[in-house]
């Protein structure tokens, strides 16, 4: 089981990684920024399959964190560049 | 068969790498806070790696709240002064005389020798230095708490978490002695999918917050983590201009920047009567008092965090005082 | 391989990327960015030599240490960049 | 038994989604599509881990706490699109489809 989630594991990190050409390589900021927001969901499930391979309960809170915060970087990315159109 | 695991943490690692690199590299300077931000979420990931959910809970609400959102509003306001709002692909602020080749070779070489003069002191190092472990181990029955590093900061090296609690009250007087003056900018309209979030989101949040606070005592978390967390409301308040800082606040955000401090002091100075010294708490209310600083400092940093990301101090200003957008 | 060696290494190079950064960088809020990483890369050696092979429990005084600089690595940082706003308003205003 | 194979389908599933909302953020060829690919993809396979993880877990508590993590996620990545999407549009950066 454990040798499973670890695949599991390096397979969903590969995949946001390859979410980072994106953030190299995006158009406008916006592009940018949600490519940033696939990061904080994946680490989210990430945070979640680690705390049953380490068996730390504590990570469910850290996932919790990163759940509730995902939106303020990208609420103060929207408000700014919104005020130029404005 | 290597173990997925290590493989995982192979590609965590060079991806921390890769990515401090970009941070620097990257043209747009936007890319390189967003990368920035990318990078403490990973960071953040390596250390539940290294079992220090502590740590990484504290990167976390702090990296992915309060300091992406400051980055991001510092480099609005520059390209706001300097006018290149419109030309988002800009490198540098302001044009600068580039740096000549030599310069930059003799600057990577002396990196490359420190960093690896840095890696042979680590892998030569023994591999189990000698630690804290026992001596915490040992003194935890008389911290109060049943979470060794909350027993750390709150108890045995409490002089250092005071410390701290000053450096927040010293940067925010900086702070606001660099800047003052009204903000101006418009409220921004955000429609009713955002109302909507924002009534649900930010009591979560709330909630979230001091439950940090709360489970300190017996699994991490704690003061720091709390208030960061709870700092993230004051941003969100900030942002969608629900609150506006006006100069009569300023009275009660002192208060609030003063009081863990205060607080933190008062209770150290009074258990050093009747024999013992600073920060020796008497066991029988040591729980007590451990949750009623953490709770007061909770409160001070998360108001501390929200004004840094404000930035100045309101006072209403003469007219030939720049207007301000951000 | 463990963890401890890996990101051991890891947070190494960070650090002289970033001591890199700030040595080269022209551009202030990049120079900013750049000690941001090293102050990340010293985070990363002090979680590594908090570890014990598990499962034995980890150090909690340098966890502690950790927690204590990001918080006053995240003052620093608000302080550094109203400095830096505050310059370029002064600088732009001068040009005028 | 049948609880673990039936956790271990539902997080491989939830990875597919996962992959399948990368491949769409790399390849779609505008800002709404990639949008459109990321806040579904990663939210169901986000969803579909969550009840994975949730059929191992220890005690109520933590299954408690797992589906919180996905409400938040949930409410919040549907906001960000949302938000995203209507700067874009009032920004016209994005391409117009009127």
């Amino acid at each position: 089981m454990t040798t499973y989630l670890g695949v599991i594991l390096v397979i969903l990190l590969a995949s946001i990684l390859a979410g980072l050409v994106r953030v190299l390589r995006g158009r406008t900021p916006a592009e940018r920024m949600i490519a940033a927001q696939l990061f904080g969901t994946a680490a989210v499930a990430i945070l979640l399959i680690l705390s049953q391979v380490m068996d730390l309960p504590a990570l469910l809170d850290v996932a919790m964190v990163f759940a509730l915060l995902a939106a303020v970087t990208l609420v103060a990315f929207v408000v700014l560049a919104s005020r130029r159109i404005e | 068969m290597t173990d997925p695991l290590v493989i995982f943490d192979l590609l965590l690692g060079l991806s921390i790498v890769a990515l401090a690199l970009a941070v620097l590299s990257v043209r747009d300077l936007f890319a390189a806070i967003v990368l920035f931000v990318i990078f403490g979420l990973l960071s953040a990931l390596a250390w539940v790696r290294l079992s220090a959910p502590d740590v990484a809970l504290a990167e976390a609400a702090i990296g992915t709240g309060v300091t992406g959102a400051l980055l991001l509003k510092t480099l609005h306001h520059l390209r706001y002064v300097t006018g290149t709002l419109d030309r988002p692909e800009a490198m540098n602020l302001t044009p600068v005389t580039p740096v000549p080749m030599p310069v930059l070779w003799v600057n990577a070489a002396f990196c490359g020798l420190i960093a690896l003069g840095l890696a042979v002191a680590f892998l030569e190092a023994p591999k189990v230095g000698p630690g804290f472990d026992a001596l915490v181990a040992e003194a935890m029955p008389a911290s109060g708490v049943d979470h060794p590093v909350t027993a750390v900061l709150l108890n045995f090296r409490a002089y250092d978490t005071l410390m701290e609690v000053v450096v927040l009250l010293a940067a925010v007087i900086a702070v606001w002695q660099v800047e003052r003056g009204l903000s101006e900018a418009p409220a921004p309209h955000l429609g009713e999918v955002w109302q909507g979030f924002a009534r649900l989101a930010l009591p979560a949040i709330v909630v979230v917050g001091t439950y940090l606070l709360w489970v300190g005592a017996e699994a991490p978390g704690g003061a720091f983590q709390g208030g960061a967390v709870l700092a993230s409301v004051g941003l969100l308040l900030l942002l969608s201009r629900f609150y506006v800082p006006q100069p009569a606040h300023r009275g009660i955000a002192r208060l609030a920047f003063v009081l863990g401090t205060g607080v933190f002091s008062a209770v150290a100075l009074l258990v050093s009567g009747g024999g013992r010294v600073a920060f020796e708490y008497p066991l029988e209310h040591a729980k007590t008092l451990i949750l009623l600083i953490e709770g007061l400092v909770t409160i001070s940093i998360a108001v501390t965090l929200a004004a840094l990301f404000h930035g100045r101090e309101p006072v209403a200003l003469g007219e030939e005082e720049r207007r301000n957008d951000t | 391989m463990t963890p401890d060696m890996i990101y051991g290494l890891t947070g190494i190079a960070v650090f002289a990327i970033g001591l890199a950064g700030a040595l080269c960088a022209q551009d202030r809020l990049r120079r900013l960015l750049a000690l941001k990483l090293c102050s990340m890369g010293a985070g990363f050696l002090l979680v590594v030599a908090a570890w014990r092979v598990p499962p034995d429990a980890p150090d909690p005084v340098p966890h502690a240490l950790v927690i204590t600089g990001i918080v006053v690595v995240v003052s620093a940082t608000a302080v550094a960049l109203a400095l830096i706003r505050r310059l370029q308003s002064l600088e732009t205003r001068d040009d005028d | 038994m049948m609880l673990e194979s039936l956790s271990m389908i539902l997080i491989a599933l939830g990875t597919v989604f996962f992959i399948a909302g990368t491949v769409g953020l790399l390849r779609f060829p505008d800002i709404y599509c990639r949008l459109h690919a990321l806040t579904k993809a990663d939210g169901l396979g986000l969803a579909l881990i969550a009840l994975g993880v949730a059929l191992l877990a220890d005690s109520m508590g933590e299954v408690f706490r797992i589906i919180l993590i996905w409400f938040f996620v949930a409410v919040a990545s549907a906001t960000c699109g949302h938000l995203i999407a209507r700067y874009e549009r009032r920004s016209g950066e994005g391409p117009s489809y009127d």
